[in-house]
Protein backbone atom coordinates (compact mmCIF):
# COMPACT_ATOMS: atom_id res chain seq x y z
CA UNK A 1 0.00 0.00 0.00
CA UNK A 2 1.37 3.73 -0.82
CA UNK A 3 0.27 6.64 -0.54
CA UNK A 4 1.77 9.77 -1.93
CA UNK A 5 1.15 13.12 -2.50
CA UNK A 6 3.98 14.83 -4.65
CA UNK A 7 4.43 17.88 -7.25
CA UNK A 8 5.70 16.18 -10.20
CA UNK A 9 3.91 14.72 -12.72
CA UNK A 10 3.69 11.45 -13.36
CA UNK A 11 3.17 7.70 -15.68
CA UNK A 12 -0.14 6.20 -15.02
CA UNK A 13 0.74 3.55 -16.55
CA UNK A 14 3.58 2.84 -15.12
CA UNK A 15 1.86 2.71 -12.20
CA UNK A 16 -0.13 0.39 -13.12
CA UNK A 17 1.93 -1.95 -14.08
CA UNK A 18 3.66 -1.88 -11.12
CA UNK A 19 0.47 -2.75 -8.87
CA UNK A 20 0.62 -6.19 -10.81
CA UNK A 21 4.58 -6.37 -10.63
CA UNK A 22 4.94 -10.07 -10.06
CA UNK A 23 2.19 -11.24 -7.67
CA UNK A 24 0.52 -14.35 -9.43
CA UNK A 25 -2.05 -13.73 -6.66
CA UNK A 26 -3.68 -10.67 -8.46
CA UNK A 27 -6.88 -11.65 -10.96
CA UNK A 28 -8.07 -7.87 -11.17
CA UNK A 29 -6.71 -4.75 -11.29
CA UNK A 30 -8.87 -1.79 -11.44
CA UNK A 31 -7.37 2.09 -11.52
CA UNK A 32 -8.91 5.22 -11.64
CA UNK A 33 -7.02 8.01 -13.33
CA UNK A 34 -8.16 11.87 -13.20
CA UNK A 35 -7.24 14.37 -15.53
CA UNK A 36 -6.71 18.21 -16.07
CA UNK A 37 -9.92 19.03 -18.10
CA UNK A 38 -9.17 21.89 -20.62
CA UNK A 39 -12.94 22.69 -19.82
CA UNK A 40 -14.96 22.79 -16.75
CA UNK A 41 -18.10 24.51 -15.60
CA UNK A 42 -18.17 26.46 -18.93
CA UNK A 43 -15.11 28.16 -19.43
CA UNK A 44 -11.67 27.14 -20.99
CA UNK A 45 -9.26 26.31 -18.10
CA UNK A 46 -5.58 27.00 -18.62
CA UNK A 47 -4.36 25.26 -15.90
CA UNK A 48 -4.91 25.00 -12.11
CA UNK A 49 -3.63 25.08 -8.72
CA UNK A 50 -3.78 21.97 -6.37
CA UNK A 51 -4.03 23.31 -2.38
CA UNK A 52 -3.73 20.48 -0.01
CA UNK A 53 -3.73 20.31 3.94
CA UNK A 54 -0.09 18.96 4.36
CA UNK A 55 -0.21 16.18 7.18
CA UNK A 56 -4.02 15.81 7.19
CA UNK A 57 -3.82 15.04 3.24
CA UNK A 58 -1.81 11.46 3.89
CA UNK A 59 -3.29 10.96 7.30
CA UNK A 60 -7.15 11.33 5.52
CA UNK A 61 -5.94 9.07 2.38
CA UNK A 62 -4.84 6.56 4.67
CA UNK A 63 -8.39 6.14 6.79
CA UNK A 64 -9.81 5.75 3.35
CA UNK A 65 -7.80 3.24 2.11
CA UNK A 66 -7.89 1.20 5.42
CA UNK A 67 -11.56 1.36 5.20
CA UNK A 68 -11.49 0.00 1.64
CA UNK A 69 -9.01 -2.45 2.76
CA UNK A 70 -11.48 -3.37 5.62
CA UNK A 71 -14.66 -3.78 3.55
CA UNK A 72 -12.93 -5.84 0.61
CA UNK A 73 -9.97 -8.28 -0.20
CA UNK A 74 -7.71 -6.59 -1.09
CA UNK A 75 -4.23 -7.16 -2.61
CA UNK A 76 -2.25 -3.71 -3.15
CA UNK A 77 -3.93 0.16 -2.89
CA UNK A 78 -1.78 2.72 -4.44
CA UNK A 79 -3.42 6.05 -4.21
CA UNK A 80 -1.08 9.11 -5.29
CA UNK A 81 -2.15 12.80 -5.99
CA UNK A 82 -0.33 15.40 -7.04
CA UNK A 83 -0.70 19.02 -5.40
CA UNK A 84 0.85 22.62 -6.63
CA UNK A 85 0.71 23.85 -10.60
CA UNK A 86 -1.33 21.20 -12.99
CA UNK A 87 -1.37 21.91 -16.77
CA UNK A 88 -4.49 20.41 -19.08
CA UNK A 89 -3.94 17.05 -19.78
CA UNK A 90 -2.00 15.92 -17.03
CA UNK A 91 -3.06 13.35 -14.48
CA UNK A 92 -4.16 14.81 -11.25
CA UNK A 93 -5.03 11.32 -9.48
CA UNK A 94 -4.48 7.82 -9.82
CA UNK A 95 -6.06 5.18 -7.65
CA UNK A 96 -5.27 1.52 -8.61
CA UNK A 97 -6.55 -1.29 -6.51
CA UNK A 98 -5.80 -4.74 -7.04
CA UNK A 99 -7.67 -8.05 -5.62
CA UNK A 100 -7.96 -11.92 -6.47
CA UNK A 101 -11.58 -10.82 -7.25
CA UNK A 102 -13.17 -8.38 -10.39
CA UNK A 103 -16.19 -6.72 -8.47
CA UNK A 104 -13.83 -6.13 -4.83
CA UNK A 105 -11.49 -4.00 -7.33
CA UNK A 106 -14.00 -2.20 -8.77
CA UNK A 107 -16.25 -1.13 -6.47
CA UNK A 108 -12.99 -0.57 -4.16
CA UNK A 109 -11.26 1.49 -6.16
CA UNK A 110 -15.27 3.39 -6.54
CA UNK A 111 -15.03 3.87 -2.92
CA UNK A 112 -12.02 5.36 -2.74
CA UNK A 113 -12.72 7.77 -5.12
CA UNK A 114 -15.57 9.06 -3.73
CA UNK A 115 -14.33 9.51 -0.19
CA UNK A 116 -11.33 11.11 -1.71
CA UNK A 117 -13.46 13.55 -4.07
CA UNK A 118 -15.27 14.30 -0.46
CA UNK A 119 -12.78 13.59 2.45
CA UNK A 120 -9.43 14.15 1.18
CA UNK A 121 -8.48 18.30 1.75
CA UNK A 122 -7.39 18.95 -1.61
CA UNK A 123 -8.55 22.47 -3.17
CA UNK A 124 -8.81 23.14 -6.97
CA UNK A 125 -8.27 26.76 -8.39
CA UNK A 126 -9.00 27.58 -12.34
CA UNK A 127 -7.17 29.54 -14.48
CA UNK A 128 -9.59 30.62 -17.07
CA UNK A 129 -9.78 33.80 -19.08
CA UNK A 130 -11.78 35.44 -16.62
CA UNK A 131 -9.14 34.89 -13.85
CA UNK A 132 -8.58 32.13 -11.18
CA UNK A 133 -11.60 30.97 -9.66
CA UNK A 134 -11.78 27.99 -6.85
CA UNK A 135 -13.81 24.99 -8.09
CA UNK A 136 -17.19 24.34 -6.50
CA UNK A 137 -17.62 21.06 -4.65
CA UNK A 138 -20.14 19.08 -6.02
CA UNK A 139 -23.57 17.98 -4.66
CA UNK A 140 -23.43 14.83 -6.58
CA UNK A 141 -20.10 14.00 -5.05
CA UNK A 142 -21.93 14.18 -1.83
CA UNK A 143 -24.58 11.62 -3.15
CA UNK A 144 -22.26 9.03 -4.22
CA UNK A 145 -20.74 9.13 -0.86
CA UNK A 146 -23.83 8.04 0.26
CA UNK A 147 -24.18 4.86 -1.59
CA UNK A 148 -21.40 3.64 0.64
CA UNK A 149 -22.73 4.79 3.91
CA UNK A 150 -25.98 2.27 3.86
CA UNK B 1 -2.86 27.63 22.92
CA UNK B 2 -4.56 26.77 19.88
CA UNK B 3 -3.12 26.46 16.17
CA UNK B 4 -5.85 27.33 14.01
CA UNK B 5 -5.35 26.84 10.12
CA UNK B 6 -7.35 27.66 7.17
CA UNK B 7 -7.20 26.84 3.94
CA UNK B 8 -8.39 27.52 0.04
CA UNK B 9 -10.84 29.91 -0.70
CA UNK B 10 -11.22 31.12 3.00
CA UNK B 11 -7.49 31.56 3.44
CA UNK B 12 -7.16 34.11 0.68
CA UNK B 13 -10.67 35.78 2.77
CA UNK B 14 -9.09 35.95 5.31
CA UNK B 15 -5.63 36.73 4.41
CA UNK B 16 -3.85 34.41 7.20
CA UNK B 17 -3.34 30.39 6.79
CA UNK B 18 -2.57 29.60 10.40
CA UNK B 19 -2.64 31.26 13.62
CA UNK B 20 -2.21 30.66 17.45
CA UNK B 21 -5.43 31.44 19.75
CA UNK B 22 -4.35 31.44 23.06
CA UNK B 23 -6.37 28.41 24.86
CA UNK B 24 -9.54 29.23 27.44
CA UNK B 25 -11.78 26.81 28.82
CA UNK B 26 -14.52 28.42 27.18
CA UNK B 27 -13.66 26.71 24.12
CA UNK B 28 -15.34 23.79 24.67
CA UNK B 29 -16.19 22.80 20.97
CA UNK B 30 -14.79 24.01 17.59
CA UNK B 31 -17.82 25.72 17.17
CA UNK B 32 -16.80 27.96 19.55
CA UNK B 33 -13.72 28.50 18.14
CA UNK B 34 -15.77 29.65 15.59
CA UNK B 35 -17.75 31.80 16.94
CA UNK B 36 -14.86 33.78 18.53
CA UNK B 37 -13.79 33.99 14.97
CA UNK B 38 -17.27 35.60 13.85
CA UNK B 39 -17.15 38.38 15.88
CA UNK B 40 -13.60 39.87 14.01
CA UNK B 41 -15.53 41.53 11.26
CA UNK B 42 -17.09 41.17 7.78
CA UNK B 43 -14.05 38.94 6.02
CA UNK B 44 -14.65 36.15 8.55
CA UNK B 45 -18.00 35.57 8.10
CA UNK B 46 -17.08 33.28 5.45
CA UNK B 47 -16.89 31.13 8.43
CA UNK B 48 -20.76 31.17 8.51
CA UNK B 49 -21.54 28.98 5.52
CA UNK B 50 -23.66 26.17 6.33
CA UNK B 51 -21.07 24.01 4.26
CA UNK B 52 -18.00 25.11 6.07
CA UNK B 53 -15.51 22.26 6.96
CA UNK B 54 -13.38 21.38 10.41
CA UNK B 55 -10.60 19.82 11.24
CA UNK B 56 -9.71 18.45 14.56
CA UNK B 57 -5.93 17.76 14.87
CA UNK B 58 -5.84 17.19 10.89
CA UNK B 59 -9.13 14.97 11.92
CA UNK B 60 -12.11 15.96 9.44
CA UNK B 61 -14.58 16.79 12.42
CA UNK B 62 -17.36 18.32 13.23
CA UNK B 63 -18.73 21.90 14.73
CA UNK B 64 -19.78 20.11 17.81
CA UNK B 65 -16.09 17.83 18.33
CA UNK B 66 -14.77 19.03 21.78
CA UNK B 67 -11.09 20.34 22.16
CA UNK B 68 -8.95 20.70 24.25
CA UNK B 69 -5.43 23.02 24.96
CA UNK B 70 -2.93 22.35 22.54
CA UNK B 71 -5.29 21.57 19.55
CA UNK B 72 -4.68 22.65 15.68
CA UNK B 73 -8.01 23.31 14.50
CA UNK B 74 -8.73 23.70 10.80
CA UNK B 75 -11.62 25.64 8.69
CA UNK B 76 -11.89 25.10 4.92
CA UNK B 77 -14.31 25.12 2.11
CA UNK B 78 -16.01 21.54 1.07
CA UNK B 79 -12.97 19.52 -1.04
CA UNK B 80 -12.70 19.45 -4.36
CA UNK B 81 -9.81 17.02 -5.25
CA UNK B 82 -9.42 14.16 -7.23
CA UNK C 1 -13.02 2.91 -30.28
CA UNK C 2 -11.13 -0.10 -30.44
CA UNK C 3 -11.76 -3.84 -30.10
CA UNK C 4 -8.82 -6.33 -30.18
CA UNK C 5 -8.19 -9.59 -30.02
CA UNK C 6 -4.92 -11.18 -30.05
CA UNK C 7 -2.46 -14.15 -28.93
CA UNK C 8 0.57 -11.58 -28.25
CA UNK C 9 0.85 -10.29 -24.69
CA UNK C 10 0.60 -6.64 -23.74
CA UNK C 11 0.84 -4.09 -22.29
CA UNK C 12 -1.71 -2.49 -20.10
CA UNK C 13 0.55 0.29 -18.82
CA UNK C 14 0.82 1.89 -22.74
CA UNK C 15 -2.78 0.71 -23.14
CA UNK C 16 -3.88 3.20 -20.33
CA UNK C 17 -1.91 6.02 -21.44
CA UNK C 18 -3.38 5.84 -25.29
CA UNK C 19 -6.66 6.08 -23.82
CA UNK C 20 -5.83 9.53 -22.66
CA UNK C 21 -3.68 10.12 -25.53
CA UNK C 22 -3.81 14.07 -25.87
CA UNK C 23 -8.02 14.46 -25.78
CA UNK C 24 -7.73 17.33 -22.92
CA UNK C 25 -11.72 16.56 -22.93
CA UNK C 26 -10.75 13.31 -20.71
CA UNK C 27 -11.46 13.80 -17.08
CA UNK C 28 -11.86 10.12 -15.70
CA UNK C 29 -10.22 6.90 -17.21
CA UNK C 30 -10.99 3.64 -15.56
CA UNK C 31 -9.53 0.75 -16.66
CA UNK C 32 -9.74 -2.98 -15.76
CA UNK C 33 -7.06 -5.51 -16.20
CA UNK C 34 -7.53 -9.55 -16.05
CA UNK C 35 -4.58 -11.20 -14.77
CA UNK C 36 -3.96 -14.97 -15.01
CA UNK C 37 -3.43 -16.26 -11.65
CA UNK C 38 -1.23 -19.23 -10.20
CA UNK C 39 -3.70 -20.70 -8.25
CA UNK C 40 -7.48 -21.13 -8.79
CA UNK C 41 -10.63 -23.18 -7.19
CA UNK C 42 -8.16 -25.13 -5.03
CA UNK C 43 -5.46 -26.29 -7.71
CA UNK C 44 -1.68 -24.62 -8.43
CA UNK C 45 -2.17 -23.51 -12.62
CA UNK C 46 1.11 -23.18 -14.62
CA UNK C 47 -0.67 -21.54 -17.42
CA UNK C 48 -4.07 -21.71 -19.55
CA UNK C 49 -5.52 -22.23 -22.88
CA UNK C 50 -8.10 -19.46 -24.10
CA UNK C 51 -10.16 -20.62 -27.17
CA UNK C 52 -12.59 -18.38 -28.30
CA UNK C 53 -15.42 -17.94 -31.58
CA UNK C 54 -13.17 -16.43 -34.03
CA UNK C 55 -15.98 -13.90 -35.78
CA UNK C 56 -18.44 -13.88 -33.12
CA UNK C 57 -15.87 -12.59 -29.86
CA UNK C 58 -15.51 -9.30 -31.91
CA UNK C 59 -19.09 -8.65 -33.03
CA UNK C 60 -20.17 -9.68 -29.14
CA UNK C 61 -17.45 -6.96 -27.65
CA UNK C 62 -18.71 -4.41 -30.14
CA UNK C 63 -22.21 -4.91 -29.37
CA UNK C 64 -21.64 -5.01 -25.50
CA UNK C 65 -19.47 -1.65 -26.13
CA UNK C 66 -22.49 0.07 -28.51
CA UNK C 67 -24.67 -0.81 -25.20
CA UNK C 68 -22.42 0.58 -22.90
CA UNK C 69 -22.17 3.72 -25.13
CA UNK C 70 -25.52 4.30 -25.65
CA UNK C 71 -26.18 4.42 -21.93
CA UNK C 72 -23.25 6.33 -20.31
CA UNK C 73 -21.42 9.53 -22.18
CA UNK C 74 -18.13 7.80 -22.91
CA UNK C 75 -15.25 9.68 -25.15
CA UNK C 76 -13.09 5.92 -25.78
CA UNK C 77 -13.36 2.93 -25.17
CA UNK C 78 -10.97 0.25 -25.60
CA UNK C 79 -11.38 -3.37 -25.04
CA UNK C 80 -8.38 -6.13 -25.66
CA UNK C 81 -8.49 -9.58 -24.85
CA UNK C 82 -6.23 -12.53 -25.56
CA UNK C 83 -6.55 -15.74 -26.92
CA UNK C 84 -4.25 -18.97 -27.20
CA UNK C 85 -1.71 -19.79 -24.60
CA UNK C 86 -0.95 -17.50 -21.19
CA UNK C 87 1.49 -17.47 -18.61
CA UNK C 88 0.85 -17.04 -15.20
CA UNK C 89 1.35 -13.07 -14.44
CA UNK C 90 0.18 -12.62 -17.50
CA UNK C 91 -2.54 -10.05 -18.73
CA UNK C 92 -5.55 -11.45 -20.32
CA UNK C 93 -7.78 -9.03 -20.66
CA UNK C 94 -8.14 -4.88 -20.90
CA UNK C 95 -11.00 -2.48 -20.59
CA UNK C 96 -10.61 0.64 -20.45
CA UNK C 97 -12.80 3.84 -20.45
CA UNK C 98 -12.61 7.61 -20.54
CA UNK C 99 -15.27 10.16 -19.89
CA UNK C 100 -15.61 13.61 -18.56
CA UNK C 101 -17.23 12.36 -15.55
CA UNK C 102 -15.97 9.68 -12.83
CA UNK C 103 -18.90 7.45 -12.01
CA UNK C 104 -19.55 7.29 -15.99
CA UNK C 105 -16.33 5.51 -16.38
CA UNK C 106 -16.89 3.31 -13.40
CA UNK C 107 -19.71 2.37 -14.38
CA UNK C 108 -18.98 1.61 -18.22
CA UNK C 109 -16.05 -0.29 -17.54
CA UNK C 110 -17.74 -2.64 -14.90
CA UNK C 111 -20.83 -2.98 -17.24
CA UNK C 112 -18.54 -4.36 -19.89
CA UNK C 113 -16.31 -6.52 -17.85
CA UNK C 114 -20.01 -7.95 -16.38
CA UNK C 115 -21.17 -8.36 -19.66
CA UNK C 116 -17.71 -9.65 -21.55
CA UNK C 117 -17.54 -12.33 -18.72
CA UNK C 118 -20.92 -13.71 -19.51
CA UNK C 119 -21.64 -13.04 -23.18
CA UNK C 120 -18.26 -13.01 -25.00
CA UNK C 121 -17.12 -16.28 -26.37
CA UNK C 122 -13.89 -16.78 -24.48
CA UNK C 123 -13.70 -20.10 -22.48
CA UNK C 124 -10.32 -21.12 -19.91
CA UNK C 125 -8.68 -24.33 -20.12
CA UNK C 126 -6.14 -24.46 -17.30
CA UNK C 127 -3.40 -26.38 -16.38
CA UNK C 128 -2.90 -28.01 -13.72
CA UNK C 129 -0.93 -30.81 -11.51
CA UNK C 130 -4.02 -33.12 -12.37
CA UNK C 131 -4.15 -32.10 -15.82
CA UNK C 132 -6.05 -29.68 -17.56
CA UNK C 133 -9.20 -28.84 -17.00
CA UNK C 134 -12.02 -26.80 -18.52
CA UNK C 135 -12.83 -23.50 -16.32
CA UNK C 136 -16.48 -23.68 -14.79
CA UNK C 137 -17.96 -20.27 -15.31
CA UNK C 138 -19.38 -18.76 -12.10
CA UNK C 139 -22.83 -17.83 -10.84
CA UNK C 140 -21.38 -14.77 -9.23
CA UNK C 141 -21.04 -13.61 -12.99
CA UNK C 142 -24.75 -13.86 -13.73
CA UNK C 143 -25.53 -12.22 -10.75
CA UNK C 144 -23.35 -9.55 -11.75
CA UNK C 145 -24.76 -8.91 -15.26
CA UNK C 146 -28.83 -8.99 -13.51
CA UNK C 147 -27.58 -5.65 -11.80
CA UNK C 148 -27.96 -4.26 -15.29
CA UNK C 149 -30.96 -5.38 -16.72
CA UNK C 150 -33.31 -4.19 -14.05
CA UNK D 1 -27.01 -26.28 -45.91
CA UNK D 2 -26.58 -25.31 -42.06
CA UNK D 3 -22.96 -24.73 -40.53
CA UNK D 4 -22.59 -26.13 -37.06
CA UNK D 5 -19.83 -25.48 -34.98
CA UNK D 6 -18.90 -26.49 -31.27
CA UNK D 7 -16.34 -24.54 -28.76
CA UNK D 8 -14.62 -25.53 -26.23
CA UNK D 9 -15.67 -28.82 -24.06
CA UNK D 10 -18.58 -29.63 -26.13
CA UNK D 11 -15.68 -29.45 -28.94
CA UNK D 12 -13.76 -31.84 -26.98
CA UNK D 13 -16.49 -34.19 -26.29
CA UNK D 14 -17.80 -34.80 -29.42
CA UNK D 15 -14.65 -34.57 -31.25
CA UNK D 16 -15.57 -32.20 -33.97
CA UNK D 17 -15.66 -28.18 -34.10
CA UNK D 18 -17.29 -27.30 -37.47
CA UNK D 19 -19.61 -29.31 -39.96
CA UNK D 20 -22.48 -29.00 -42.13
CA UNK D 21 -25.80 -30.38 -42.17
CA UNK D 22 -28.14 -30.63 -44.70
CA UNK D 23 -30.99 -27.87 -44.19
CA UNK D 24 -34.44 -29.36 -43.57
CA UNK D 25 -37.68 -27.72 -43.25
CA UNK D 26 -38.34 -29.27 -39.87
CA UNK D 27 -35.34 -26.87 -38.49
CA UNK D 28 -37.55 -24.28 -37.83
CA UNK D 29 -35.23 -23.15 -33.96
CA UNK D 30 -32.17 -23.83 -33.39
CA UNK D 31 -33.43 -26.52 -30.48
CA UNK D 32 -34.37 -28.31 -33.73
CA UNK D 33 -31.26 -28.62 -34.53
CA UNK D 34 -30.01 -29.46 -31.08
CA UNK D 35 -33.07 -32.48 -31.13
CA UNK D 36 -31.59 -33.83 -33.99
CA UNK D 37 -27.67 -33.58 -32.75
CA UNK D 38 -29.10 -35.63 -29.57
CA UNK D 39 -30.02 -38.73 -31.51
CA UNK D 40 -26.62 -39.35 -32.68
CA UNK D 41 -25.51 -40.82 -29.47
CA UNK D 42 -24.01 -41.12 -25.96
CA UNK D 43 -21.80 -38.18 -26.73
CA UNK D 44 -24.25 -35.82 -27.65
CA UNK D 45 -25.62 -35.34 -24.55
CA UNK D 46 -23.50 -32.93 -23.60
CA UNK D 47 -25.70 -30.67 -25.92
CA UNK D 48 -28.68 -31.53 -22.96
CA UNK D 49 -26.87 -29.49 -20.40
CA UNK D 50 -29.13 -26.97 -19.15
CA UNK D 51 -26.89 -24.27 -19.50
CA UNK D 52 -25.73 -25.11 -23.04
CA UNK D 53 -25.78 -21.57 -24.84
CA UNK D 54 -26.63 -20.94 -28.36
CA UNK D 55 -25.37 -18.86 -31.44
CA UNK D 56 -27.51 -17.85 -34.54
CA UNK D 57 -25.24 -16.15 -36.99
CA UNK D 58 -22.50 -15.16 -34.46
CA UNK D 59 -24.99 -13.36 -32.25
CA UNK D 60 -26.17 -15.05 -29.00
CA UNK D 61 -29.54 -16.50 -29.18
CA UNK D 62 -32.12 -18.76 -27.58
CA UNK D 63 -32.82 -22.11 -27.79
CA UNK D 64 -36.14 -20.86 -29.19
CA UNK D 65 -34.99 -18.76 -32.16
CA UNK D 66 -36.24 -19.25 -35.48
CA UNK D 67 -33.17 -20.30 -38.32
CA UNK D 68 -32.65 -20.39 -41.74
CA UNK D 69 -31.13 -22.12 -44.60
CA UNK D 70 -27.50 -21.00 -44.76
CA UNK D 71 -27.17 -19.85 -40.87
CA UNK D 72 -24.11 -20.53 -38.63
CA UNK D 73 -25.32 -22.57 -35.31
CA UNK D 74 -23.52 -22.99 -32.32
CA UNK D 75 -23.59 -24.67 -29.74
CA UNK D 76 -21.29 -24.23 -26.79
CA UNK D 77 -20.97 -24.37 -22.87
CA UNK D 78 -21.33 -21.17 -20.73
CA UNK D 79 -18.38 -18.61 -21.70
CA UNK D 80 -15.50 -17.56 -18.66
CA UNK D 81 -13.55 -15.12 -20.31
CA UNK D 82 -12.06 -12.03 -18.89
Amino acid sequence: MTITVQTACFDPGQLLNQLHADHLGVGAVVNFVGYVRDFNDGQAVAGMLLEHYPGMTEKALGKIVDEARARWPLLSVDVLHRVGRLEPGEPIVFVGVSSAHRQAAFDACNFIMDYLKTRAPFWKKEDTAEGPRWVDARESDDQALERWQQ
Amino acid sequence: MLTVVYFARYREALGVGEEQLPWSAELVTVNDVRAQLLTRGEAWQVLDEPKVMCARNQDMCRLETPIADGDEIAFFPPVTGG
